[in-house]
C-alpha cells in the first residue's frame, strides 16, 4: 500500500499501462515537457520520451479526432482535454465518430480512446474552468462516462478505460486532485466500468451520487449518523450507461432516495437517475424522488460569494438528507 | 504518332488498362445506382460521375497492400482501386445485411472495409481528416512504411477539422496526403461563395507542406503527382495537399434537382472533357485500347454490374432486431 | 385560414418576420439561390435578395459564430444547420458563447439568434440524417430549445423565436414537413415559448409527448378512445427549459403518464420530465412512469427493417397506452 | 537627430505620448495584479507584459469611437485604449458587483463593455473570431463606416473557428482586421510544435486576404500596419490578417510555472527588447519624453493604479443570490 492523491492516482495508472502496453501513448496540450497543467502526465515525458508523450496543436478537435485515428489503426492513445469545458470543439468527433464507429461499421472498425478532462467547481475557475459537462454526451449510445470519486477508484477506472475497446470519457474533479489522498495497493488492479459502488451501508435514507459529492455526502451521513439517521451512499462511478440494477436496489433499500449532482439541475444526470427509478420501483418509495443540485444558470461564477452559492457543499447535502430522513 | 505519357511514368500497358477498367466501372456501377433509384429500387445514390479519373490516378499511386484510405463519399473509384467489389457496392445500396461497410446500416457512399484499409466514413464531412492524420502518427510511431490517403471535396475544406488536421500534420510531418476534389460546387454554392482563396491547394502554405493544383480529368497527372507526394512521405518529407480540378456530372444527389443553381450549358461543356471519354481517346490513341479489348471490357463490366445487383437485390436484409448489435464489444 | 404544410408555415413565418423587421436575415448552406435542401427558404433569396438570405460556405461554427457576432451587434439572424446531426462542428459556439452570453456579460451584451435545423427519423436517413440531438443542449441554461409538433405550432413558435432576445434552437421535424398540413389564421400570431399544450384533453391516462409522436399518440388515441380508454396529450412544445407546471399539472390529471421521445431512451428530454414528477407529484400517481423510446443505440439505421425497428409509431405507442391504461 | 518616424505616420507628439502613457498604464495594472495574487488577495492574473506596445499601437490606429474590438485575455492596452478604466480592471480582478465586464462573474481578462464596444469574451480560445466577423457583417449590411478588430495567441490560429471564420471574412470582403500575437508559445508550448507554416501571417493566402507579420515590440509598426488594413478594409477590399512578434515576459498565467519549459536567457534577451523601455528611448531621443514628463506620467499612474487598487478592493461583491440572475431577458 502506498498513499496517493487522486492525481498521482492517475499519473500511476497511466504509466503502468503505458509499461504494460505499448501500444498506449499520451496526446494533449502541455502533457508533454510540462507534465500537464494540473501535472497528471508529471515526468512520463521524460521516462517514455516525445513520441509517447506528444505535446499537440492547440486544436482540441484535431486532439480528438487524430486520436480516433490512431485508436482505429490499433494504438490506445489516452487524449487528455486540458480543461473538460474545452472539450467542446471535439463534440463532432466524439458523437459523430467515435461513439458511432463500431456499430455504424457492424464491428468491423473500433475506437479504444480514452479521454481524460478536469472537470468541477469550487476552485474559482469561474464559468470556464468548472462545469461539469457529462450530460452533453450522456445520451450518446457508444460512449462510456466515467467519473471516479477516489483515488482508489479513480486509478482502477483508468487502467479499465485505457483497456477498453471501446471510446471511454474519463472526467476527473479537479478540487479533488490533491485533496484527497488514500492507501493504493502496489499491485495491478482494474475495476469494471459499468459498476456503481456502495460507499457507505445505511438502512434510512439512499443518496445516490458521483464525484465531489460523494465526499461531501460521507461527511454529512457522519453527523448525521450522530442522530440516528442511518445514510446508504452509492456512487454511480460510470454516468453513462448507468448500472440500473444498482441504483433500484439502492432505491428500494431505504424507499427515500435523494439524488445529488454539482452540475446545473435541469437535464443533468441525476434527471435519468429518478426516471429509472420511476419507472421500476416506484411502489416501493415513501418520499418523492429529491434532488440537490446547482442552479439553473450557464455555470458558476468567479467572486467567491456567487460561486460559493452555485456550488454543492456537505452543509447543503446535510440539510437534503435531514429533510429527506424527516419525511 | 501520339505522346506515349504513360510510359515515361513507369506505367505499363496493362496498367493504364487496369486504371481505366476501374474507372469505367466506378461510373457503370454509379449509372446504374441512378437507374436503381428512378425506379424505386433504392432509396438514395451519391455520384463519382466526373471525379472518377482523379479517383483511380490517385488510387493508382498509393501502395494498394499497404496504405490507408479515408475516402470520402464519392469516392467509388478509390474503393473499387483498393480493393471493394461491385457486389459490395450493391449490397451497400440496397442496405442489405451483407454490405461490407456497414451491414445496410449506413447510406451508400458511407466506405469502409478494414480488411482493405478503407477507413469507415460518416456524413458529417472533413472529420475524416484528423482520422487519417492519426492512421499516418500511429504508423510513424511504429515506424511503418505506408501513407494514409483523405479526400475531401473543395467546399468541406472549410470546415474546422480540415485546419485543425492539416496543421497537426504539418508540424509532426506525417505520411499523410490529402486530395481535395475540387468539383466547383458544394451542393448549390459555387466554388467562389465558398472559398476566399483562389484555389484549394494554396492551403497547404497554412502547414508548411506541400501543395498543388492538378486537371483532375487526367488519370495520369493524378496520378504523378500522387506518387510523388507518397516518395516525399516515405522519404519524411511530410504531407501534401493535392487538389483535383474536377466537375460533378450528375445533381449532388438523387435527392437534388441542381437546374435550380447551375446552367445546362456548363454541364454540358464539362462532359467534353470526361474522363471516361478522353481517357479511352489517349488509350486509343497509343494502341492500348483496341476495339476488341473495349468491346471485351464492356461485355465484362456489364457482366459484373449485373450480377451485382441482381445478388444484392435478393439478398436479405439484417433482422430487424439487429440494429440492437455492436454498440460496445460484446 | 390558409391550409399549409409544416413547411409552408416555415417558410410564412420567416418571410413574415423578415418584413416585419429589416434586422432579421437567414444565413446557411444552400438556403439562398436554392432556397435550401428542404426548400424552407424557397423564394425568400428572390424578395429580400442575396444580402438578406446568405449562402455561407460549409462551416456550421462559422454559422453561428458569425451569427452570434451580428446577434450582439443587434441584427435578428436566422441561421439554418442544414441537418441537426450538423449542428455538432457548432456546438462550442452555441454553448460556450451563445448561451452564455447575456450571463457572463452580467447582461450587458445579448445574443437574439435563432438556430433552425430538421431533424426527427423515419425518412431512410440512416444514422446522420435521423438523429434526435436535443438532449446535448437540454442542461444548457441560456438556450431555449423549441420543437413543434404542428404547422399551427411552427409558424406561432418560429415567429415568437425570432423575436426573442435571448438564443433559440429551433428542431423542426423533416417528415412533418410535407406530412403535415392544417389551417393557419392569415393574420399575425405569436404562440410563447416555455408553454406546453395540450393535444388532447382526456381523464385515464397522460401522455406527455413532442414532435411527430404527438400525432402518433394523437392516432393512437383515437383508437383506444373506441374502447373507452380516454388519454390526455400534453404537448412540451419548448422542450428546454421545460414547463414544469403543465408538466406536474397533466400528470396529476389521470395518475398515470406515458413518456415518449424517438430518441434514444437513456438521457433523452423525457428523463428529466420524469423526473420532475417523481419530484413533484409521487403520490398522485396510480402506475410506474413508463417510457416509450428508441433502443439505446448510437442512431438509426438505414435499412427500412432495422429502421422501423428503431422507430416509434402509432402501433408501438397504442400497446404502451394500452399496457398503461390496463395496469 | 534620430528619426522621427511618428511625424511621417501623421501621430502627433500628444498622441504618441498617448500611446506610450497607455501602455505604460497597463504594465502597471498588470505589475500590481501580480503583487496583489503573490500576496494572496486576487486568485488569478493573466498578463499582457511584453504585448503592450502591440496592443496600443494597434488600437491607435483604430476609430476608438465606432470600431468594435473582440480582444482576447492578455489585451489590457486594447481595453484601455478602448476606453475601460484601471478602476473598472481592478474591479475585474477583485471580482466585485461594479466590474463592467461581467460584474465579477469571469475571471480576469475576459473583457467585454459594450458601451465601448469591446465584445464579451469567454475562456475557450478564437470563439471571437467568428463573432468580429459578425459585427462587421453587420456593419456591411448596414452600410456603416467601421471595421471589427479581433485578437488571439498565434496557438489559438489552429483552432478550427479561425479557418472558418477568416475564410467567411475572405468570401464576403468583410471589414475585419485580424491580429495574431505571436509570443512564441501556447502555455508551454513552441512556435515550432504548434504551427506548422514559417509564420502566421502566410495564413491569409488561405483566405484571399492580406497578410503581413510586424514587430510586435514597435507600437509605431503595428500602428501603420493597422492603420492600412483598416483603409483597405473601409474602401471595401476585404480583411486582413497581422501578425505581431512579440514575446511573452511572464509566465503563462499566475498558475503557471514558466520555468519548466523555458531557460531564463530566452526571458532575459527578451526583456532587452521591453517596449515599454525601447520606445520610451525612441520617445526620449526625439524629445518628446522630457524627464519632468515622464516624472509626471509615473507618478500620475502610480495615483491611478493605487486608487483603482483601493477602490475595488473595497467595493462589495454582488450578493450570493445574485448569481440567479440575467440568465435570460427578464
Ligand atoms: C458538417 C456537415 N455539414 C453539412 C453537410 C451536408 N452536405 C453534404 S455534402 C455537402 C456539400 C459538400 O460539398 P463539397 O465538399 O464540395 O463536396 P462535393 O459534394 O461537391 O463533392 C453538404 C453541405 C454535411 N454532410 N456535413
Ligand atoms: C479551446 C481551449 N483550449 C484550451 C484552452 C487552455 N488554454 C488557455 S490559454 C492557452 C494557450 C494559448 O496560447 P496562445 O494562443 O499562443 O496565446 P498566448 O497565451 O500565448 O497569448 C491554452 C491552451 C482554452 N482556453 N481554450
Ligand atoms: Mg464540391
Ligand atoms: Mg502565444
Amino acid at each position: 500500500m502506498t498513499v496517493m492523491s487522486y492525481i498521482q492516482a492517475i499519473t500511476a495508472a497511466l504509466r503502468e499501462e503505458m509499461i504494460r502496453d505499448e501500444k498506449v501513448f499520451i496526446l494533449g496540450e502541455d502533457v508533454g515537457v510540462k507534465g500537464g497543467v494540473f501535472r497528471a502526465t508529471d515526468g512520463l515525458y521524460e521516462e517514455f520520451g516525445e513520441e509517447r508523450v506528444l505535446d499537440t496543436p492547440l486544436a482540441e478537435s484535431a486532439i480528438a479526432g487524430v486520436g480516433i485515428g490512431a485508436a482505429m489503426y490499433g494504438l490506445r492513445p489516452v487524449a487528455e482535454m486540458q480543461f473538460a469545458d474545452f472539450i467542446l470543439p471535439a463534440v463532432n468527433q466524439i458523437i459523430s465518430e467515435a461513439a458511432k464507429i463500431r456499430y455504424r461499421s457492424n464491428n468491423d472498425w473500433n475506437v479504444p480512446i480514452t479521454i481524460r478532462a478536469p472537470y468541477g467547481g469550487g476552485v474559482h475557475g469561474a464559468l470556464y474552468h468548472s462545469q461539469s459537462l457529462e450530460s452533453i454526451f450522456a445520451n450518446q449510445p457508444g460512449l462510456k462516462i466515467v467519473m471516479p470519486s477516489t483515488p482508489y477508484d479513480a486509478k482502477g477506472l483508468l487502467k479499465a478505460a485505457i483497456r477498453d475497446n471501446d471510446p471511454v470519457l474519463f472526467f476527473e474533479h479537479k478540487r479533488a486532485y490533491r485533496l484527497l489522498k488514500a492507501d493504493i495497493p502496489e499491485e495491478d488492479y482494474v475495476i469494471p466500468i459499468g459498476k456503481a459502488d456502495i460507499k457507505r451501508e445505511g438502512s434510512d435514507i439512499t443518496i445516490i451520487t458521483y464525484g465531489l459529492c460523494i465526499h461531501f455526502a460521507l461527511q454529512a451521513a457522519e453527523k448525521l449518523a450522530e442522530e440516528g439517521i442511518d445514510a446508504h451512499i452509492l456512487d454511480l462511478r460510470t454516468v453513462y450507461p448507468l448500472d440500473q440494477e444498482a441504483i433500484i436496489t439502492a432505491a428500494k433499500k431505504t424507499g427515500k432516495v435523494l439524488l445529488i449532482t454539482e452540475d446545473n439541475k435541469e437535464g443533468s444526470i441525476i434527471g435519468e437517475v429518478a426516471a429509472i427509478i420511476a419507472e421500476n420501483c416506484l411502489f416501493d418509495l415513501d418520499a418523492p424522488i429529491m434532488r440537490l443540485a446547482g442552479p439553473d444558470v450557464p455555470a458558476m461564477p468567479y467572486s467567491p460569494p456567487m460561486e460559493k452559492y452555485f456550488m454543492v457543499n456537505p452543509d447543503k447535502v446535510e440539510k437534503a438528507m435531514r429533510e429527506l430522513a424527516e419525511f | 504518332m501520339p505522346n506515349n505519357r504513360h510510359d515515361a511514368l513507369g506505367l505499363s500497358d496493362a496498367e493504364v488498362l487496369e486504371i481505366y477498367r476501374t474507372m469505367l466501372l466506378a461510373r457503370k456501377i454509379d449509372e446504374r445506382m441512378w437507374l436503381l433509384n428512378r425506379s424505386g429500387k433504392i432509396p438514395f445514390v451519391i455520384s463519382c460521375q466526373g471525379q472518377e479519373a482523379a479517383q483511380v490516378g490517385a488510387s493508382f499511386a498509393l501502395n494498394r497492400q499497404t496504405d490507408y484510405v479515408a475516402p470520402y463519399y464519392r469516392d467509388l473509384g478509390v474503393v473499387l482501386a483498393f480493393g471493394m467489389t461491385a457486389k459490395d457496392l450493391m449490397l451497400s445500396a440496397f442496405a442489405k445485411a451483407e454490405d461490407p461497410n456497414s451491414g445496410g446500416r449506413q447510406m451508400p457512399g458511407h466506405f469502409g472495409q478494414k480488411k482493405n484499409r478503407i477507413l469507415t466514413g460518416s456524413s458529417p464531412v472533413t472529420t475524416q481528416v484528423p482520422h487519417a492524420v492519426g492512421v499516418a502518427l500511429a504508423g510513424k510511431m511504429e515506424k511503418k512504411e505506408f501513407v494514409s490517403f483523405v479526400t475531401l471535396g473543395e467546399g468541406s475544406s472549410n470546415q474546422g477539422d480540415f485546419h485543425e488536421g492539416l496543421n497537426f500534420a504539418g508540424v509532426h510531418k506525417l505520411p499523410v496526403i490529402t486530395m481535395v476534389e475540387n468539383n466547383n460546387y458544394a451542393i448549390s454554392v459555387p466554388f467562389e461563395k465558398q472559398i476566399g482563396s483562389e484555389n484549394v491547394s494554396i492551403r497547404a502554405k497554412s502547414y508548411g507542406m506541400f501543395g498543388e493544383t492538378i486537371d483532375g480529368n487526367d488519370p495520369l497527372a493524378v496520378y504523378e503527382a500522387v506518387k510523388q507526394a507518397r516518395e516525399r512521405a516515405i522519404n519524411g518529407e511530410g504531407p501534401s495537399l493535392i487538389e483535383v480540378i474536377t466537375y460533378r456530372l450528375t445533381a449532388h444527389s438523387s435527392d437534388d434537382d441542381d437546374r435550380t443553381y447551375r446552367k445546362k450549358g456548363e454541364v454540358d461543356e464539362a462532359k467534353k472533357k470526361d474522363s471516361i471519354i478522353t481517357f479511352a481517346t489517349y488509350l486509343r490513341d497509343v494502341n492500348v485500347l483496341t476495339s476488341e479489348i473495349e468491346e471485351a471490357l464492356n461485355n465484362e463490366i456489364n457482366i459484373i454490374v449485373n450480377e451485382a445487383t441482381d445478388y444484392a437485390e435478393n439478398a436479405p436484409y439484417a433482422a430487424p432486431e439487429d440494429a440492437l448489435k455492436h454498440v460496445y464489444e460484446m
